[in-house]
């Protein structure tokens, strides 16, 4: 027998209550935000991308803020359109990817059994698959897709790692007594999915969008860096493969080159400061001493 | 000659909304003695019994007060003074501690013995291995464990042998005083009963002073020599087991006492303590249970009590403060009631949503109210 | 009419997996006994003995093994239907009830589920009240973390009443809670039981509270009940070697500390660290027992020895044995 | 299901999916060996003669046998340890090709994830154990690590270290034309000097993630009171943080570290690709731009083998570093 | 028939200053070669395999003769010293050089070489292209000790190319127990050619000289060493910090990456004669199969701008004709002498709706109801055709065309390409040594894929005519040939079956460092690519290396 009253500082769990306070969390949007703002608006603003001009690589300057490449082809319009592309990528492949192992994961775990074991079975496997090259295979499948196609080939390869956290957590809280609670007060099996036990994998499904959103973006840049995206997507990546072949570093381009691959690296951190941020929101022992 | 001396005593949770989670305690343990501590969940039980072993982490800080040791030849040690390699050697010769769950107190993936026998070569590093084995072994026996199981693990044993294997740990030393933290909680009362006469005989054999801290009154007043009771950080109430039974001064300690039907005895009137515990985050004068008290007046928001001697207890409540109810306590509290109806002082100004404590009494056969 | 469920040679088994073997474990064995309505049935027993189990299978949680179970003397009823008149309390309140729903959504549920007629709004305000939590407008907005364990435990409570159940099961319903509050919760069961006329089950540890609250005592040992009575009869006269151990280790200032330590035997029963395995046949608790004879072995005859009060143990064979 | 079983069925699932999707994938994808090699040396200049597509279609035994035949033919020559003849490297069987690069990219991938494992490991755990510390404060810039794209880490180190600096050679397994394939300290020397950078951006890339996750999981189990029993015990702080901390919280890694392996091989392929690294990673992209099905296939086996294998040391292993697994 | 050994090659200027080599050293120097090979090396030194190792072909294996494209009509005797054509074109005789040594000691003799074509025509698997005479030939026989006669069903006159001068040499004593000459990776290559296998290894190997070479003092250098990277930027890099002596890398700012790093050494030429770009529309596909919607697409480009923005100003300005130029200025049909490629937009939206088409509202024409949407595949990544997709694209909007490009991987590339499953793409069109062979190639009806690369699918009957007619013209018949030239060069003009973009560039880019005598625009002795068979060992073999 334990007694427990007072208001559990720890052990609870989060609730839809808990002060979404973190400054990770905060810094975090912040970039997101920004870079959604840059996807969505920028391409507005920002010449056409693929205007070939006889300024070829100049350096940045008035014109061209982020100078131009091999082509003439203004570099920032380029970025802003690429932002666009990866971002889409990124965010369908963390969609598709969350809502398959929400699936797999819940389904699974929920109703157990066979299903279950399948289910487990099938992310695992899948887990261990090596997913580069399974979708290197793949893109050279559906070579004409485009974004959409090469986002869901990237999200074959991602869903299964999120499953697995999911199933983890949904059988967890499959255990937990206001479940059965819910089930002793008369709720149907998809209710008590859908709203039992759902809404207290929110932090985590947002840890693991978060998480495959990444994963999509620089999945996408590699395939795209190898000139295996089937398809100039118009990515980050696809603007560092042709930075690449047109040897823009070694050509000293490097307005060409670094942006690109900054934009990955600070979205990523940006991204990887949200999932902080609500990993503290779950576990707030992660939390610095000092804040 | 105690062997412990607390002193005003103060821990203090840093953060946000620091939490004053032990108030200015002072205690005394006698060697060889049981001291009780009880008091509700979140009361700070534990963090004194950590700051008493010097366990406290950050965020947790003592903010005030001293602790000192008293070696059996007189020594003494200036427990919150001590570092580094010092500290170390002091803990578990001097101080040992039995944890409340002994399934998270033994680390689950190294076996028994390695975690006795860790013990054994940090303090005592000249011993052999053969000697530590030995030890070690001996230390199970004690407990009343087969030898063969030093070689398991954790998860492999039943939650009492865990218990056991944890009291065999903190013997390991022979220590001076030993905190035991909720040991039993978790356990079957049967096997808590074992445990408790397990920790009874060991300490007839080595004559350790045991700080027994628990929820469970019932128990407490059945196991320890004396009884501190804790309230919202602070000592509410202490003396021997007996005259706390017979007399308890402090309204909490009264409704504590009437929260415990007695097993074989006669039935009387049961009630709860309605309300909850006090947010320890705050710092206000005034008594903390005041607003839970039946017999709280004007005056326990605003004065602090002190310790005060009534009868043979020691407790710190306005009512037996005769500058300020110079007619004495109310008669109910006199009388070791605890309910509303009984109360003649003022009714305290529920929290708010907090609801009324009627109906605690029925369903209840009452069978003639209060003892003689 | 009064209301009853009865329970006939109810078992659950689980398999089990024991080093390399598989074995089965029977959590519940062959246990029978009714539930009136107005009346508190305790069950007391070790942990492990299949308490829960059995009220799992009262909540139709968990499926039996084998075993009858009539409602007010029917056949169960479709699961919902049954949900209607069977209610139940966790445990622990702080797991018990959603983080992410507010108290309203907790008790609105089931009314809606239920069909209670007529505003659910009211009916939500009505149940808060009836579980002293008051004003109810403020609870229903809140969210459990904003309450109290005992606050939660009302809420858990005032959930479970909310389909106006004919029984309600209580699985240690106090023992998360504080010292300080389980008496009012318990209070408070006592006295819906009686407004409502509910039969409840109780099950404990606590046996004290067990005594005080209700009028009949069941005690499990390794999935059987071995012995069951009136509560003071059980407690003050107990017949079962094991409950006899139950009872003298359970604290009671009341007791002096010297008494405790009288030698019946009991010590004998305490001093093993390891808990010998459950027997296949016989008296589940023949390997602790000081008093037993090859013949726990075989079959044990439940035997009364007071008024309402049996026991299956062989130490009372002596007496006329009435079946259960 | 028993955890065993489980795991032997997980196993044999999985060595199915991998083969079978193996064959599968190269026959989805459009285009054939004889098409792209007509195609590049048409391209290139030499267009062969119409007679040229026979011969070729002869060469690659570009097959027009139901599926299922080539899937039995498949899995025979699978288990006979056959793996066919590159497109590629025509007439280089597939095996020779993996056996020339395999130890390239297990040498570099064994000691870049050797470092990174021991490093990421050991600053997790100093981080979670001095929270809020120096090492802790680290944490920020590796996350930024984590987030750039190994390729483009990998360009940016190598023109800054190698073409800017001069401090590593710019590609290459070993200087090819200075010292001579052999057991020579020389050849040891440029092996490793040739293999620093590409190692140094595999650590750099992927060594915030195992030290966060140390961190985390030394945070957490700090708190746990069997660490805290340690400290009463009177241990030294190293012993608590070793044996007790560490220990408990290095057991997620490990069960991680299998899973990780996949997401290794992808990093290094890419990685490889930039220090024109004669690996297998490139070996693959050759393969899938040639439409090279045996050497696809043979190197996806491959890698998929390793992994599956890496997996059942981890199981393994698991079962010896955590007492609890060995019931259950 | 041709005499004479190859032209000596004309010492380079400068020389090196560095000079800290002495003349020995320079002797041994082993020069470094990228020939485009990337991955790992496996040791294949079979010259009928459709990919062996760079420099087996020509530098191990040597063929009949040498067919030099870098100057028109250029044909050198190697292990053959003059041929001869009979019955029609239906014979050929080779007569063969003597004293050549095979590099194990043994003599060449005129059974090896009839054995070499015997095993082509013997075994199907190895008939795949440049190393076949074509499954024309009847029979070969060794007709005297250096003569070699070969039958053929057809006349054999444009396949001289091929059988001379593609066709490897290999040693009987040897081949002859190899069991399958398919797949056998002919581990230690004996051959005639000036190099011999060095060390080889999966990352580099050495050819180094053939001492008894037949060409005597012949070849100065030591040997080469062939390198292998993962990408062409690997390359680029080598190349730019001076690790390469030789390499065939198209650079898009070769002066500024490559030539400013050492301006005195690091030289290069362009070979911008050798190919022709083409945007290949499929005529079997609408809209293509109007000849005003090809011919306004081919008014409607400003191929100035597409070369210096898309191809860095190095590819060359193409023709109406598609023929590349100045090499074959000769066979240029009087009445196009000074015809060039207009860029009139103007005219273009002429043609189009004197066709019939109306430009709609969204600016683009449509005739029927269907909007005049292009749409062209291009392999993805490479660039400047990507590029050219965008600079066309603007271009075509400008007329009131719509164009797409759809980037797809080198194997669907390849796949719709043999299937037809494309409306245009952008694909290069080669020749051979005489402009029949571009002709031939991409013309042809026989040639349309999978057989040619006749990607258009053009069916022309006159076309067709002429094309068989040089191929049963003895070449010495040259004004014959130049007529037959000039009828195809009429319908081309008339229909544009292909609308052409650039004239190659093709650069190879040479250091003077340590070794000379590279080919120049004065003394074009062979195609400067290393990677180009037998150009590369052509050159290697006259390269001089610097003391
Ligand atoms: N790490 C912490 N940070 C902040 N507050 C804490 C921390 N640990 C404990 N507290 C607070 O300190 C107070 C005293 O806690 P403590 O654990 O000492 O209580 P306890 O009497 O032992 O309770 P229990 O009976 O539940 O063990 C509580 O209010 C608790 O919320
Ligand atoms: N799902 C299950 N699978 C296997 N064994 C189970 C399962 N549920 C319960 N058991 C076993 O059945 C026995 C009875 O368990 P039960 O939870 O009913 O005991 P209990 O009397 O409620 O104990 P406690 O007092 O600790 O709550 C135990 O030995 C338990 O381990
Ligand atoms: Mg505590
Ligand atoms: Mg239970």
């Amino acid at each position: 027998m334990t007694a427990v009253t007072a208001p559990a500082v720890t052990a609870e769990p989060a609730g839809p209550r808990r002060p979404l306070r973190s400054g990770k969390l905060i810094a975090g949007l912040a970039v997101a935000g920004f870079f959604v703002l840059a996807g969505v608006l920028g391409p507005l603003f920002a010449g056409d991308p693929e205007e070939i001009g006889y300024e070829r690589l100049m350096p940045p300057s008035a014109g061209h803020w982020l100078g131009t490449t091999n082509t003439g082809q203004d570099v920032l319009a380029q970025l802003l359109v690429a932002t666009r592309g990866s971002l889409t990528i990124g965010v369908v492949v963390g969609v598709l990817a969350t809502v398959i192992s929400l699936l797999v994961g819940v389904l699974g775990a929920y109703l157990g059994g066979w299903l279950d074991e399948g289910f487990s079975l099938l992310s695992n496997v899948f887990l261990v698959i090596p997913g580069l090259p399974l979708v290197i295979l793949i893109t050279d499948y559906l070579e004409t897709g485009g974004p959409v196609a090469l986002a869901l080939t990237i999200t074959i390869t991602s869903w299964a790692g999120p499953a697995r956290v999911i199933r983890a957590q949904t059988l967890s809280l499959r255990g937990r007594d206001y479940v059965d609670a819910a089930r002793v007060s008369g709720e149907r099996g998809w209710r008590i999915m859908v709203f039992e036990i759902l809404p207290n994998l929110v932090p985590i499904i947002a840890a693991q969008l978060v998480f495959a959103v990444i994963g999509g973006i620089l999945l996408d840049a590699a395939l795209s860096f190898l000139g295996l995206a089937g398809g100039s997507a118009g990515s980050w990546g696809s603007m560092l493969y042709f930075a690449q072949n047109a040897s823009a570093l070694s050509t000293g381009a490097w307005w060409w080159f670094v942006p690109p691959g900054l934009c990955i690296a600070v979205l990523g951190a940006g991204l990887s400061l949200i999932n902080f941020g609500i990993d503290e929101i779950i576990d707030p022992r992660l939390r610095r001493a000092t804040s | 000659m105690s062997v412990l001396s607390v002193r005003d005593l103060s821990v203090v949770y840093g953060g946000p909304r620091p939490t004053h989670a032990v108030r200015g305690v002072s205690l005394e343990l006698d060697r060889g003695e049981v001291l009780g501590i009880a008091g509700e969940s979140g009361c700070g039980k534990s963090t004194l019994a950590y700051a008493l072993t010097r366990l406290l982490r950050p965020p947790a800080s003592v903010t005030g007060g001293e602790i000192v040791f008293r070696a059996g030849d007189g020594e003494e040690v200036d427990v919150l003074a001590l570092r580094g390699e010092e500290l170390r050697r002091f803990r578990w010769r001097r101080i040992a501690m039995v944890f409340q769950s002994a399934m998270n107190a033994l680390n689950p993936v190294i076996s028994v013995r390695r975690q006795l026998a860790d013990v054994l070569a940090t303090h005592e590093p000249g011993m052999s291995r053969r000697a530590r084995e030995e030890r070690c072994g001996e230390l199970l026996d004690l407990v009343g464990i087969d030898r063969a199981r030093l070689s398991s693990y954790p998860h492999e044993l039943s939650g009492g042998m865990r218990q056991r294997v944890l009291i065999a740990m903190a013997m390991a030393l022979n220590p001076d005083v030993v905190v035991l933290d909720e040991p039993t909680t978790a356990l079957d009362v049967v096997v808590q009963r074992e445990i408790l006469q397990e920790i009874d005989r060991l300490r007839a054999m080595f004559g350790f002073a045991v700080v027994f801290i628990t929820h469970d009154l019932s128990l407490l007043l059945e196991i320890s020599d004396r009884l501190a009771v804790m309230y919202g950080g602070r000592i509410v109430e202490s003396g021997t087991a007996r005259d706390l039974m017979a007399a308890p001064a402090h309204p909490y300690t009264v409704g504590l006492l009437g929260s415990f039907p007695s097993l074989r005895g006669e039935r009387r009137v049961l009630h709860g303590i309605p309300g909850s515990p006090p947010d320890l985050s705050l710092v206000e004068p005034g008594c903390s249970f005041a607003p839970r008290c039946p017999y709280a007046f004007d005056a326990c928001g605003e004065v602090t009590p002190a310790p005060l001697p009534v009868g043979a207890t020691t407790a710190a409540c306005l009512q037996h403060d005769r500058t300020l109810r110079p007619a004495g306590p109310d008669p109910g509290l006199a009388a070791r009631r605890f309910t509303a109806e009984d109360a003649g002082g003022l009714r305290p100004s529920r929290p708010p949503g907090d609801p009324e404590p009627g109906g605690h009494q029925t369903g209840v056969r009452d069978h003639g109210g209060a003892r003689t | 009419m009064t209301t009853t469920l009865t329970v006939t040679d109810l078992s659950k088994h689980f398999p089990v997996r024991d080093g390399r073997r598989r074995r089965t474990l029977r959590a519940v064995d062959g246990v029978s006994f009714t539930l009136t309505a107005g009346r508190t049935t305790a069950l007391v027993g070790e942990s492990g003995s299949g308490k829960s189990t059995i009220v799992r299978v009262l909540a139709r949680l968990t499926r039996p093994t084998s075993g009858e179970i009539l409602l007010d003397g029917d056949p169960v009823r479709s699961t919902r239907r049954y949900r209607k008149d069977v209610q139940m309390v966790f445990q622990d309140p702080f797991a018990s009830l959603n983080p992410a729903h507010t108290v309203g959504h907790h008790l609105r549920r089931p009314l809606r589920i239920h069909g209670v007629t007529g505003d659910v709004r009211h009916g939500v305000h009505e149940l808060l009240e009836r579980v002293n939590l008051t004003p109810a407008e403020v609870y229903a907005r809140r969210y459990p973390h904003e309450l109290s364990g005992g606050q939660r435990q009302r809420v858990a409570i005032a959930r479970a009443l909310a389909p106006r159940p004919k029984v309600l099961l209580a699985d240690e319903p106090v023992s998360m809670l504080d010292v300080s509050i389980r008496l009012e919760i318990l209070n408070l069961i006592d006295r819906l039981k009686r407004e409502q006329d509910l039969a409840v089950l109780y099950v404990t540890h606590d046996l004290a509270t067990a005594r005080y609250f209700s009028s009949e005592i069941m005690v499990m040992y390794g999935g059987r009940i071995v012995e069951r009575g009136p509560a003071d009869e059980v407690i003050l006269r107990p017949a079962h070697p094991y409950t006899r151990l139950l009872e003298s280790a359970a604290p009671d200032p009341a007791t002096p500390r010297a008494a405790r330590e009288r030698d019946d035997g009991d010590a004998a029963a305490r001093r093993r660290g390891v808990r010998p395995p459950l027997p296949q046949a016989g008296c589940p608790f023949r390997p602790r027992c000081p008093h037993a004879t090859d013949a726990c072995a075989g079959e044990i005859p439940t035997v009364a020895v007071g008024e309402g009060h049996q026991v299956a143990c062989l130490l009372h064979a002596g007496a006329p044995s009435h079946r259960s | 299901m028993g955890y065993l079983r489980r795991k032997i069925v997980f196993y044999a699932v999985a060595l199915w999916a991998a083969v079978t999707l193996n064959f599968a994938i190269p026959r989805l994808i459009k285009g054939n060996p004889v098409d792209i090699m007509l195609a590049r040396a048409a391209q290139g200049g030499q267009p062969m003669p119409a007679e040229a597509r026979h011969a070729l279609e002869l060469q690659f035994g570009v097959s027009d046998d139901p599926l299922w035949q080539q899937y039995l033919g498949y899995v025979g020559n699978l288990l006979h340890g056959r793996l066919g003849l590159s497109v590629t490297y025509y007439p280089t069987p597939v095996s020779t090709v993996i056996a020339q690069s395999l130890p390239w990219t297990l040498g570099l991938a064994g000691v870049a994830l050797l470092v990174t494992v021991v490093l990421g490991l050991g600053l997790g755990m100093l981080a979670g154990w001095r929270r809020g510390g120096a090492v802790d404060a680290l944490i920020p810039a590796t996350t930024f690590l984590a987030a750039i794209p190994y390729f483009w880490l990998a360009l940016i180190l190598l023109y800054v270290l190698g073409l800017g600096l001069g401090w590593f050679p710019l590609n290459g397994g070993y200087d090819y034309a200075g010292v001579q394939m052999g057991p020579t300290l020389a050849f040891a020397a440029s092996v490793a000097s040739h293999g620093a950078l590409p190692a140094l951006t595999v650590v750099a890339s992927s060594v915030a993630g195992w030290m966060l996750g140390m961190r985390n999981m030394m945070v957490s189990t700090m708190a746990e009171d069997y660490v805290v029993m340690a400290e009463a015990k009177g241990l030294s702080p190293r012993r608590v943080m070793l044996a007790y901390a560490a220990r408990n919280a290095v057991l997620p890694s490990v069960a991680g570290f299998a899973i990780s392996l996949g997401f290794v091989v992808s990093g290094l392929l890419a990685t490889e690709v930039v220090f024109a690294y004669p690996g297998i990673g490139f070996a693959l992209l050759q393969g899938v731009q040639n439409a090279d099905y045996p050497l696809m296939q043979g190197i996806f086996l491959i890698i998929s083998l390793a992994v599956l294998g890496a997996n059942l040391l981890v199981d393994l292993l698991y079962g010896v570093i955590d007492p609890r697994t060995r019931k259950a | 028939a041709c005499t004479g050994g190859g032209a000596p090659p004309v010492a380079a200027g400068g020389g090196a200053t560095a000079g800290s080599t002495s003349s020995a050293a320079a002797a041994t120097r082993i020069l470094d070669v990228y020939t485009g090979a990337s991955g790992q090396n496996t040791a294949n030194f079979n010259p009928f395999t459709p990919t062996p190792l760079h420099g087996v072909q020509g530098m191990i294996y040597e063929p009949l003769m040498f067919f030099n494209q870098a100057k028109a009509g250029d044909v050198q005797p190697q292990l053959a010293t003059a041929y001869r054509f009979a019955d029609g074109g239906r014979t050929l005789t080779f007569t063969l050089r003597p004293g050549v040594k095979w590099s194990d000691g043994r003599p060449l003799t005129a059974e090896d070489v009839a054995f070499s074509f015997e095993l082509a025509k013997k075994n199907p698997k190895l008939n795949s292209g440049i190393n076949s005479g074509g499954n024309v030939m009847t029979s070969v026989e060794a007709t005297g000790a250096t003569e070699v006669t070969l039958k053929f069903k057809e006349p054999a006159y444009t396949r001289l190319w091929n059988i001379a001068g593609q066709s490897w040499i290999v040693p009987r004593h040897i081949w002859e127990k190899i069991k399958d000459p398919a797949t056998d990776p002919n581990k230690n290559p004996v051959g005639t050619g000036p190099f011999v296998l060095g060390d080889f290894s999966p990352q580099t190997y050495v050819l180094k000289k053939n001492p008894q070479y037949w060409e005597t003092g012949k070849p100065k250098i030591a040997g080469m060493r062939f390198y292998s990277f993962n990408g062409g930027d690997a390359a680029t890099t080598a190349l730019a910090a001076g690790q390469l002596d030789w390499s065939g890398l198209f650079m898009p700012d070769i002066d500024k990456q490559y030539v400013a790093k050492d301006p005195e050494h690091n030289k290069y030429k362009n070979e911008s004669f050798l190919y022709v770009t083409n945007l290949v529309p499929n005529l079997k596909k609408a809209p293509f199969t109007d000849v005003a919607v090809r011919r306004a697409v081919n008014v409607a480009l400003d191929r100035k701008k597409i070369i210096d923005l898309a191809f860095a100003g190095l590819g060359k300005m193409p023709n109406p004709l598609g023929l590349v130029l100045p090499q074959y200025q000769d066979y240029i049909a009087p009445q196009f002498a000074n015809t060039q490629l207009e860029y009139d937009p103007a005219k273009a939206r002429q043609i189009l709706e004197q066709a019939g088409y109306q430009r709609g509202a969204d600016g683009v024409y449509a005739k029927d109801g269907k909007r005049l949407s292009i749409t062209c595949t291009v392999v993805t990544g490479w660039t400047d055709y990507i590029s050219t997709m965008q600079i066309v694209k603007q271009q075509l909007k400008e007329v009131g065309i719509e164009f797409k490009s759809k980037e797809v991987s080198f194997n669907a590339f390849s796949a719709a390409q043999t299937s037809g499953d494309f409306q245009m793409h952008i694909w290069n069109a080669w020749g051979g040594p005489g402009p029949y062979y571009m002709y031939n190639n991409i013309l042809n009806s026989a040639n349309v894929p999978p057989a040619g690369q006749n990607q258009a699918r053009w069916k022309n009957d006159v076309v067709d005519a002429a094309l068989s007619t040089i191929a049963q013209t003895p070449p010495e018949d040259t004004e014959a040939v130049k007529q037959a030239i000039q009828r195809i060069q009429e319908q081309v003009v008339a229909e544009v079956p292909y609308i052409p973009i650039q004239q190659s560039s093709a650069l190879a880019e040479f250091r003077t460092l340590h070794a000379t005598g590279w080919p120049s625009e004065e003394n074009p002795y062979a195609l400067a690519l290393p990677f180009y068979v037998p150009d590369g060992a052509i050159v290697a073999k006259n390269l001089v290396p610097v003391p």
